[in-house]
C-alpha cells in the first residue's frame, strides 16, 4: 500500500502527464465529468458519480471511422487507423470499473473493434473506493464491492490522504514511486462503507428469474405498459449509463467529401435501428421493455449470467420522470418469475 | 432674461410629441382660460415647436392655465398642451428665484371664502 | 484545384424574387460592381427564408449572411416581409446573444429599382464582413478539413 | 444517378468579356452527375435551344442548368425549350452568370470562379428538382356581389352585360345602399335619387342579374374559381311572389314604434313596411320586434288589408347555396357612432345631428318632407353650424376616432353650406375646419363658390364644446387665424362624422380569408398595381369597403373590379403555379400555425386518415389548396417539424444551393 | 389535500365524469414521483405533494386519440401547467373537451438535487412540515428550509391562478422570489460578446444530446423532429461538433418562440445542467421588448407574436444597435 497527500494530488498528477494523459473527474459549468486534466482543472475525486460515466474514456460519443474524398467525380476511401497513446484513467468507481468487463465482452469478442481495443490496450485505470455510497446505489446487487474496487490500481481517500495499491504492473509503474503506507485506515474505511452498503435501500434487489429460461414470460408481462406510461424517450438513462454501449454509423457530407463517423444511439429513439420498412419498436413500451430486457436478461443469457447493468445508480437520478431500472426489477422480478 | 431651455427641454420634461399636432385648434376651442391667456394652447404647441420657449416663460398664460386638461381629453391627435404648459411652468420654477409666488404672498391673498385645498395646490403649482 | 492561401470572405445573399432579386440584376444592367465574395439565392420571397438556411451557410464556411426583400408593405405576398422581419430580428438577437456578431447578418430592404443601393449594400457588407474576418464562432470544423 | 447537362451561354461578349465560357463547360464535365456540358454564343437563339433539346434526347438528360442571363429574363424561354424536347419544364435551372456575375466583375478569373459556383449550385439545385405540373381547376360562371349599394350595383350591372350570371346579396330589404339616402351629389348637384333609381331598375330587370335581398352570407369556402357560399334569405313575412308593393299594410299598420332605418332614425316607420318609395324589391317585409302579430299573436290589420293574401306570417328564413367563380365585396360603410362625441352634445340635443341625418332632413322624402326644420322643435333655424373632421383625422382613442381621413366630408359639408344657403338665405352657416381637402374634379370650384356666391362662413378652427343654453346650442371653438376663441349660438349644429366599413365587414372579410386592415377595410392585393383585387384569388373589392371614396371614384373602382371578374370568369379553367407549398401529412402537426400566416387562405385543417410507417390513424392535417396558393412560403418557415414544402424552393433545394455556394 | 383529491377523483369517476387520471403516483422514495395514468382502481397510488413538479400537459397528447367520443380525461393541472395546457388547446393538440381539468393548488414543489447540492446524500426519506423539511439519510437526519430548495422554475412563478380549469382544489401560493425573471439574461446581455461566448460554449458543450430537453417540452411537440427526420439535411444522434450543439439548441429555441410557456422543464430536465431556459427567456423578453408582453398559454387561441406582424415593427438592425458585439 502506498500513500500520497490530497494536497499533493497535483504534483503527481502532472508528474503522470508527462508520460501519458490522464482522465479523471473533473468539474466544469458545474457539472462533474470525465476529462482530460490540465493544470487549470477543478479536479472532483470526491464526487460520487460523474454525470456521464466513465466509458468516454474508451467509447466517446462521437468518434471519426473514416473519410471519403471526393474530387470531381472521383472518390478516395481513407481508413482511419486507431492509434492510441498510453493514457490513464483515474478515479474510477467500483460500479464503472466494473462496466469495463461488460463492455469489454461486447467490443473485445467478434467482430473485435480495433478503436476501443487500442483505447483498453493503451490505458491504465486506477479506480476509487467508496467511502459514501448513496441511496440510489445498488452495485452490490451485482457482486461489485464499492469499498474494493478492481483496476490496475485502486485508491481510497481517507480524510487528506490517498492510499494507493496496484494489483498489475502498469498500475505498479504510476505508484512505485510512492510513499509506503499503512493498511489500517484502509480497512477502516472499507468496513464503515461495508456497513452502509447493509443499510442500503436497494441492496438486496431480488433478481431471480431474470434469465434467458424466463425471457418470454418477462418479454410478454402487461406491466411493460404501466412501466414505460411516463417515459419521454429521451435518452437520459442511456447516455449516462456505463453499460450502454449501442451505436449508430452515420455519414456527415463536408461538401469535399464524407466522413463516416459512429455517434451513441439510444434504444430509447423512435428512430433507433431504424429501417427502410420503418421500426420494429413503434411505440415507446417496446422500446422501453428492449432497454431493460437487455440489461436484465437478453445480455445475461448470452454471458453466462452476467449483467449489464452496474448498479451505479445515474438513471435513477437523472430520469426527468423518475423511471428507472430498480422500478422495473421491483415490478418483474421476484417470485412473479 | 436668458434661459437656455430649448424645445428638447420642455418636450423631454413635458413627453409631449409636438410633431403629432395638425393645427386643428380644438385646445384652443376647448380652453376656458381662453380670455384670459396672452398664448392659448394650440400656440404652446407651435411655440414650444420653433424655440419661442423664452416668450412663454416670460407669459402670464402659464399661470391661467387652469390644467383642467380639457385641451388634454379633446385633441384628436393626443398632443397633450396642457403638459407643456405644465413643462414651460416647470421650466420656470426651476430656475432658482423664479417662483410665482413666495409665502408671503399668501396672506395678502386669503380670502373667507378661498378654500385651504386651493391655497396648498398653488404652492405647490407655482413654487418649487 | 488552385490553392488561395489569401483569405476571402464567403458571403451568401438570399434574395426575394420580385424586388430583391432584380434589384440585383438592375445592378448588373448598370454594370455597378461589387465583391465576387457576394453569391446570391433566389428565394420567393424574404418569409422563405428558414433560420436553418442560415445556420447552415455558416456551418458550410459563410462568413456573412443577408437577406433582402421588399420594403415593408411592398411585399409581393402583402405580408411575407414582416414576419421575415420578426424572425430575423429574433434570430439575430439570439445570436448576438450566444456571443456571435450580429454584424455577420443583416436584413436590408431593396427593391427592384434599387440597383444601386444593392450593390452599396454588397459592398458595405463585404466590408463589413472582410473587417470581421473569418467566421470561426459557427463553423464547422469538418467541413473546413480536406 | 441523375443525368444533368449543362449549358454556358457566351451571352456574345456580356458573358464570355468576363467569363472563361470554356473552362466553366469543362470544370462542369466533371461534376458528379453532369452527363454532358458545353458552350454557346447565344443559348436563347433558335440554335442554342436546337442545342438543349438535342442533347437532352441524346443524353436522355432528366435536368438541366443554363448558365446564362437572369432567370427573370429566359427562364421562361429555356422552360418551353425543355418541354419541346420532353422535359418537364420545372427540371431546368438558371444560373444567373450575366447580371449577377460578368457584368458587375472585370477580372475574368474571379469572374470565372464565380461562374462556376453558382453553376454549381445550380447543379445542386436541379438535382433537387422534382418535376412538377401545374394544376387546373374549372370555373364556375357566376359571380357574387356582397353588397347592394351604388358599387355593388354598378359592378353587378358590368359583369352581367359581359354575360355573366351574378348575384346580389343585400343584407337589408331593398338594394340602393348608402347612396339612396342621400339628397344632391357633389359637385354637380344633381340629384342622388334620380341617377341611382335608374340603375336600381336596370339591375332589377337586368336578366342575368339575380337580387338576394334581406339576406345575409352565412359561409364561404371553396377558392377562386370554386366558391361556395351559403346565403340566409331571412323572412320577410310577406310573400315576394304576391306582394305588388301598394303599401296599403303599411299604412294601416297600427305599430309606429321601428325607427326609420332609412332616414337615419328620424322618425318612425310601421311595423310592416316599405323601406322607400323607390326601394327595388318593392315589396314589403315585417320587422317581427315591433310587430303586434309576433309579439301578442294578435292584431294581423296587415293581413285582412292585404288584397294580395301576401302576409305570412308563418314564413322561414331560407337557405340558399349556390356555387360563384368569383366574389365582389361591396360592403360599403357606415358613418361612426357620434355619441362618443360628448363635447358637441350629440346625445344632449337633438339639433346636433350628423351629416347623414341631414342629409335626410333636406331630402324631400325626408322626415320633414324637405322642409329644413330644427328636429327638436319642427321652427326654422336661423344659423347652423358644421364641424368637420369628427372622429377623422384622430389617433387620440381608438374606440373614439379613426386616424385616416374620411375624404368625402368637406365636399359634403360644402355641399350641405351651399344648399342651405341656396334654400334658406336667411340662414347663417358657419364652417369649423382643420383643413378643407378638395382634391378632384372640379372639387376646389365647388368649395369655392361656398364661400365666394354663397356667402358660407368658413372658420380655420376646431370646435371645443358645444353646450344646450335654453333653445340655443353654444358652439365655443378657435378661430386660429384670428387667434380668438368664438361664441357662436346657433339653431343647429351637424357633425361631418367620419365613416368605417360596415360592421358586417370583418365576418365577411373572415369568411373570405381576405385580408383587412387595421380599420376593417378590406387590403387591396397590391397598393398600386392590383388596387381592386384581394390578395386572397378570387375575391375582388369594389367602393369603400377597400377605403374611403366617393361616389365617381366608387363607380371607377366598381367597373374595374367587374372586369377582373370577367377576366376571371372568361376562362374555363384556371392554371396554377406548380410551385407551390405542400403538407407531409405524416408530419403535419396540425398545429394551425401556418394557417395563421398564409395570406391568402390557402391552408385549412382536416381530420384524416394518415398511415406512414410510424403512425396510423385519424389526425388533424394541413391542406394546400394549390389553386389559392401563390408560392411565398411564410407556411415553411413557420411549420417547425417541416411538414409544410414549397415545391420548387424545398428545403432541400435550397438547403443544397447553400453547400455548393459554401463549399 | 391528497386525501380530498382522492376522495373527489373517486366521486368523479363515479359520476362517469372520467375514467382515467392523468397525475403523479409514489415512487421508491419519499420524493421520487411519477407522472402516472391511473384508473379507478389504482387511485390510491396517486400522490400529490411538494414533489409532483413534473408539468403533465403533454401527456395529454398521446391521451387524446384514445378518448371515444364524448369521453373525458381527468387531468391534474398546476397553475404554472395551465399555461402549457392552454398553448396546446390552441395549437389544436389537446381538445379541451376531452379533458375535466383539476386545478390542483401548488405551492411550490422541492427540488431533491438542491437538497443534494447541499452535500446532503444518501436521502431515504422526508418530511415535511410547512417550510420545515427533516431529511433522512443514510448518514443521519438533515434540516433544509423548504423555500431554499424549491425547483427553479417556481422561483419564477406565474402566480397561483389557474388559466383553465373545470374545478380546482387546494390552495396555491405565489413562490416567485420577486426578482426580474430576465436577471440573468439581462446579465449575460451585459458581458461581451467573448465573454458571452465563452458562457455558452461552456454550457452547450456539456449536451449529450440525449433530447430530454426537448421530450419534455410541451411546445416541443412535433410528431416528427427536425432533429430526427433523415431528410432535413439537420438529423444527428450527438452533437458531432461545436456547431451541432449550438444548431440544435438555436433552433430548438426558435421552433418554441412564441409557444414557450416559460414551464421550465428543459432546464429542469437537464442531466448535464445546462440552463436552457435562458435561451426561451431571451426569446420572451425580445419579445416582450420589441412587439410587446406576451405570455404564451394566457388564453386559448392567441396568435403568438412569431406568427404575427405589425407594419411599424422594429427593423433586424436594431440588434446591431442594441446588443454589444464587441
Amino acid at each position: 500500500m502506498k500513500m500520497l497527500k490530497l494536497a499533493n494530488l497535483g504534483g503527481w498528477l502532472s508528474a503522470i502527464n508527462e508520460t501519458q494523459r490522464v482522465y479523471l473527474p473533473i468539474e466544469a459549468a458545474d457539472q462533474v465529468n470525465y476529462g482530460v486534466w490540465t493544470p487549470d482543472s477543478v479536479v472532483r475525486l470526491d464526487a460520487l458519480r460523474t454525470v456521464k460515466s466513465a466509458k468516454d474514456a474508451f467509447f466517446p460519443q462521437v468518434e471519426n471511422m473514416m473519410n471519403f474524398k471526393t474530387e470531381g467525380k472521383n472518390v478516395s476511401v481513407e481508413m482511419i487507423d486507431p492509434k492510441v497513446e498510453n493514457f490513464v484513467v483515474l478515479g474510477v468507481r467500483a460500479c464503472d470499473a466494473k462496466s469495463f468487463e461488460i463492455l469489454d465482452r461486447v467490443f473485445l469478442s467478434d467482430p473485435y473493434d480495433p478503436f476501443y481495443a487500442a483505447r483498453r490496450e493503451h490505458s491504465t485505470v486506477v479506480t476509487l473506493a467508496c467511502g459514501r455510497p448513496d441511496e440510489n446505489c445498488f452495485c452490490v446487487n451485482f457482486g461489485i464491492d464499492p469499498a474494493d474496487p478492481k483496476g490496475d490500481a485502486t485508491m481510497w481517500i481517507v480524510d487528506d490522504t490517498i492510499y494507493l495499491r496496484a494489483s498489475t504492473e502498469k498500475g505498479e509503474a504510476l505508484v512505485k514511486d510512492l510513499e509506503d503506507a499503512d493498511t489500517a485506515p484502509v480497512e477502516a474505511q472499507q468496513a464503515k462503507t461495508r456497513e452502509i452498503c447493509e443499510k442500503l435501500p436497494f441492496g438486496k434487489l431480488n433478481l431471480k428469474g431474470f434469465d434467458g429460461d424466463h425471457l418470454m414470460e418477462k418479454f410478454n408481462n402487461p406491466k411493460w405498459a404501466e412501466l414505460s406510461r411516463a417515459c419521454l424517450g429521451c435518452g437520459t438513462c442511456t447516455f449516462v449509463c456505463p453499460t450502454c454501449q449501442c451505436y449508430d454509423i452515420r455519414d456527415f457530407d463536408t461538401g469535399n467529401g464524407v466522413q463516416r463517423y459512429r455517434c451513441w444511439d439510444s434504444c430509447m429513439y423512435s428512430d433507433f435501428t431504424l429501417m427502410a420498412h420503418g421500426t420494429n419498436r413503434p411505440t415507446q413500451v417496446e422500446r422501453f421493455r428492449q432497454r431493460f430486457m437487455h440489461k436484465l436478461v437478453y445480455f445475461p443469457s448470452n454471458n453466462e449470467g452476467m449483467y449489464s447493468c452496474v448498479g451505479c445508480g445515474r438513471c435513477l437520478a437523472k430520469c426527468p420522470q423518475n423511471l428507472n431500472i430498480v422500478k422495473v426489477i421491483k415490478a418483474l422480478g421476484g417470485d412473479e418469475a | 432674461m436668458s434661459n437656455n431651455i430649448t424645445t428638447e427641454d420642455i418636450l423631454r420634461i413635458s413627453g409631449v410629441d409636438t410633431r403629432k399636432c395638425m393645427f386643428c385648434g380644438k385646445c384652443s376651442g376647448t380652453c376656458p382660460a381662453f380670455d384670459e391667456m396672452e398664448y392659448h394652447p394650440h400656440q404652446f404647441v407651435y411655440m414650444v415647436q420653433w424655440g419661442m420657449i423664452d416668450k412663454l416663460m416670460e407669459s402670464k398664460s402659464i399661470y391661467k392655465c387652469l390644467t383642467c386638461f380639457a385641451c388634454l381629453e379633446r385633441c384628436p391627435r393626443n398632443v397633450q398642451p396642457a403638459k407643456l404648459i405644465e413643462a414651460v411652468r416647470q421650466a420656470v420654477i426651476r430656475q432658482q428665484g423664479m417662483n410665482h409666488m413666495t409665502e408671503n404672498d399668501i396672506p395678502g391673498l386669503l380670502e373667507d371664502k378661498l378654500p385651504q385645498q386651493a391655497i396648498v395646490s398653488a404652492m405647490r403649482k407655482y413654487k418649487k | 484545384m488552385p490553392v488561395n492561401t489569401e483569405w476571402k470572405p464567403k458571403i451568401v445573399a438570399f434574395c426575394c424574387n420580385w424586388c430583391s432579386y432584380a434589384g440585383a440584376d438592375l445592378a448588373g444592367s448598370s454594370r455597378l460592381a461589387y465583391p465576387a465574395d457576394v453569391k446570391i439565392i433566389r428565394i420567393p420571397c424574404s418569409c422563405r427564408l428558414n433560420p436553418l438556411f442560415i445556420l447552415r451557410a455558416f456551418q458550410r464556411g459563410a462568413d456573412g449572411v443577408i437577406l433582402c426583400g421588399c420594403h415593408p408593405g411592398d411585399c409581393h405576398y402583402s405580408t411575407g416581409n414582416y414576419y421575415a422581419r420578426r424572425r430575423m430580428t429574433l434570430l439575430f438577437s439570439m445570436l448576438n446573444y450566444l456571443g456571435i456578431d450580429s454584424r455577420r447578418t443583416r436584413v436590408e430592404w431593396v427593391s427592384a429599382a434599387e440597383g444601386a443601393k444593392f450593390a452599396a449594400t454588397m459592398n458595405d457588407f463585404a466590408k463589413t464582413i472582410t473587417e470581421l474576418g473569418e467566421n470561426v464562432k459557427l463553423g464547422d470544423l469538418r467541413c473546413k478539413e480536406n | 444517378m441523375q443525368k444533368i447537362g449543362v449549358f454556358v451561354c457566351w451571352c456574345g461578349s456580356n458573358i464570355a468579356a468576363t467569363v472563361d465560357v470554356k473552362a466553366v463547360a469543362n470544370a462542369m464535365r466533371s461534376e458528379p452527375g453532369v452527363v454532358f456540358s458545353t458552350d454557346y454564343q447565344y443559348m436563347c437563339s433558335e440554335n442554342g435551344q436546337n442545342l438543349i433539346k438535342d442533347a437532352i434526347r441524346d443524353y436522355k438528360l432528366d435536368g438541366i442548368v443554363v448558365c446564362s442571363c437572369s432567370p427573370r429574363m429566359h427562364e421562361a424561354t429555356f422552360r418551353k425549350t425543355a418541354m419541346a424536347a420532353g422535359l418537364n419544364p420545372y427540371m431546368v435551372e438558371i444560373a444567373n452568370i450575366r447580371e449577377q456575375c460578368s457584368w458587375i466583375h472585370k477580372d475574368m478569373p474571379e469572374g470565372t470562379e464565380k461562374a462556376m459556383v453558382l453553376a454549381r449550385a445550380a447543379i445542386a439545385k436541379v438535382k433537387k428538382n422534382a418535376p412538377l405540373t401545374a394544376g387546373t381547376s374549372p370555373v364556375t360562371k357566376r359571380a357574387l356581389v356582397i353588397g347592394g349599394g351604388i358599387a355593388g350595383i354598378q359592378t353587378a350591372l358590368d359583369v352581367a352585360d359581359a354575360g355573366y350570371e351574378v348575384d346580389i346579396v343585400e343584407k337589408s330589404p331593398t338594394i340602393g345602399g348608402r347612396m339612396a339616402q342621400l339628397d344632391k351629389t357633389f359637385p354637380t348637384l344633381d340629384c342622388a335619387a334620380c341617377i341611382l333609381t335608374p340603375k336600381m331598375v336596370e339591375a332589377n330587370q337586368h336578366e342575368k342579374i339575380n337580387l338576394i335581398t334581406y339576406s345575409e352570407l352565412e359561409n364561404v369556402s371553396g377558392f377562386v374559381g370554386n366558391f361556395t357560399a351559403r346565403i340566409r334569405k331571412k323572412a320577410r313575412h310577406v310573400d315576394e311572389k304576391k306582394c305588388t308593393g301598394c303599401g296599403v299594410c303599411t299604412e294601416k299598420c297600427p305599430s309606429r314604434k321601428g325607427l326609420n332605418e332609412f332616414n337615419m332614425g328620424l322618425n318612425t316607420r310601421g311595423a310592416i313596411y316599405i323601406p322607400f318609395a323607390q326601394a327595388i324589391p318593392n315589396l314589403a317585409v315585417i320587422d317581427t320586434s315591433n310587430c303586434i302579430h309576433f309579439k301578442t299573436g294578435k292584431c294581423g290589420i296587415c293581413e285582412k288589408n292585404c288584397s294580395a293574401g301576401a302576409i305570412k306570417f308563418d314564413q322561414e328564413d331560407e337557405i340558399i347555396e349556390r356555387k360563384y367563380g368569383a366574389i365582389v365585396v361591396a360592403t360599403g360603410f357606415k358613418p361612426i357612432d357620434a355619441s362618443y362625441f360628448d363635447e358637441y352634445a350629440y346625445t344632449q340635443s337633438k339639433d346636433v345631428v350628423t351629416s347623414l341625418e341631414f342629409e335626410r332632413l333636406m331630402n324631400a322624402a325626408g322626415p320633414s318632407k324637405g322642409v329644413l326644420v330644427r328636429p327638436s322643435d319642427g321652427e326654422h333655424p336661423h344659423d347652423i353650424t358644421f364641424i368637420q373632421c369628427v372622429g377623422s383625422r384622430c389617433s387620440h382613442d381608438a374606440t373614439k376616432g379613426k386616424e385616416y381621413c374620411s375624404k368625402i366630408c368637406c365636399m359634403y359639408t360644402a355641399k350641405h353650406a351651399m344648399l342651405v344657403r341656396e334654400k334658406y338665405p336667411d340662414v347663417n352657416v358657419h364652417v369649423f375646419y382643420i383643413d378643407v381637402r378638395t382634391p378632384g374634379k372640379n372639387f376646389d370650384e365647388f368649395y369655392r363658390r361656398a364661400v365666394e356666391q354663397y356667402d358660407v362662413d368658413y372658420i380655420k378652427g376646431m370646435v371645443g364644446k358645444v353646450t344646450v343654453e335654453g333653445k340655443k346650442l353654444h358652439v365655443q371653438g378657435s378661430s386660429l387665424l384670428s387667434n380668438d376663441q368664438l361664441h357662436i349660438y346657433s339653431d343647429m349644429v351637424v357633425l361631418a362624422t367620419a365613416i368605417e366599413p360596415d360592421p358586417t365587414a370583418r365576418s365577411i372579410g373572415t369568411m373570405l380569408t381576405a385580408s383587412m386592415d387595421t380599420n376593417d377595410f378590406f387590403t387591396e392585393a397590391h397598393p398600386k398595381l392590383r388596387p381592386v383585387e384581394s390578395p386572397t384569388a378570387g375575391i375582388f373589392l369594389s367602393g369603400v369597403c377597400q377605403g374611403p371614396k366617393d361616389i365617381p371614384e366608387t363607380v371607377a373602382q366598381a367597373g374595374a373590379a367587374a372586369s377582373k371578374v370577367i377576366g376571371l370568369l372568361s376562362k374555363n379553367e384556371l392554371v396554377g403555379n406548380p410551385c407551390v407549398a405542400h403538407a407531409n401529412e405524416l408530419l403535419c402537426n396540425g398545429c394551425s400555425q401556418c394557417e395563421r400566416v398564409c395570406p391568402y387562405g390557402a391552408i385549412t385543417y382536416v381530420e384524416k386518415e394518415v398511415r406512414g410507417p410510424e403512425f396510423r390513424g385519424v389526425k388533424r392535417v394541413a391542406q394546400v389548396n394549390e389553386a389559392v396558393c401563390q408560392g411565398c412560403g411564410a407556411c415553411t418557415v413557420t411549420c417547425p417539424s417541416t411538414a409544410m414544402d414549397l415545391k420548387g424552393f424545398s428545403n432541400n433545394q435550397i438547403i443544397a444551393e447553400v453547400d455548393a455556394i459554401c463549399r | 389535500m391528497q386525501r380530498e383529491l382522492i376522495e373527489r377523483l373517486n366521486a368523479l369517476i363515479g359520476e362517469g365524469v372520467g375514467k382515467r387520471v392523468l397525475g403523479w403516483k409514489r415512487g421508491e422514495f419519499f420524493y421520487d414521483t411519477e407522472p402516472a395514468i391511473l384508473a379507478a382502481d389504482q387511485l390510491d397510488e396517486l400522490v400529490y405533494d411538494s414533489f409532483c413538479g413534473p408539468n403533465l400537459s403533454k401527456y395529454l397528447i398521446q391521451e387524446m386519440p384514445k378518448l371515444g367520443e364524448g369521453e373525458k380525461i381527468i387531468a391534474l393541472i398546476k397553475p404554472c401547467d395551465s399555461y402549457s395546457f392552454n398553448q396546446l388547446c390552441t395549437e389544436h393538440r389537446i381538445n379541451k373537451d376531452k379533458v375535466y381539468v383539476i386545478g390542483v393548488g401548488c405551492k411550490g414543489k422541492i427540488d431533491v438535487d438542491k437538497i443534494r447540492a447541499r452535500g446532503i446524500t444518501g436521502i431515504t426519506g422526508i418530511d415535511v412540515d410547512g417550510d420545515a423539511l427533516t431529511v433522512h439519510t443514510l448518514y443521519g437526519d438533515e434540516q433544509v428550509n423548504r423555500k431554499e430548495v424549491l425547483l427553479n422554475k417556481c422561483l419564477s412563478c406565474k402566480g397561483k391562478e389557474h388559466r383553465v380549469f373545470d374545478e380546482q382544489i387546494g390552495e396555491s401560493e405565489e413562490t416567485s422570489t420577486g426578482d426580474d425573471r430576465f436577471d440573468m439574461v439581462k446579465k449575460l446581455e451585459a458581458m461581451s460578446a467573448e465573454e458571452r461566448f465563452a458562457f455558452w460554449r461552456g454550457e452547450l458543450s456539456k449536451c449529450i444530446r440525449c433530447n430530454a430537453c426537448r421530450n419534455v417540452c410541451p411546445a416541443c411537440s412535433c410528431v416528427k423532429c427536425v432533429f430526427d427526420n433523415p431528410n432535413t439535411g439537420v438529423q444527428n444522434k450527438a452533437a458531432a461538433d461545436d456547431f451541432e450543439e449550438n444548431l440544435f439548441h438555436i433552433i430548438r429555441a426558435f421552433h418554441v418562440a412564441g409557444r414557450c410557456t416559460d414551464c421550465g422543464e428543459c432546464s429542469r430536465v437537464c442531466p448535464q445542467g445546462i440552463p436552457l431556459h435562458l435561451l426561451n427567456r431571451k426569446f420572451i423578453s425580445d419579445i416582450d421588448e420589441l412587439y410587446g408582453e406576451y405570455q404564451a398559454g394566457e388564453e386559448v387561441g392567441q396568435r403568438h407574436p412569431v406568427i404575427n406582424y405589425t407594419q411599424g415593427d422594429c427593423e433586424p438592425s436594431i440588434v446591431h444597435e442594441r446588443g454589444s458585439n464587441a
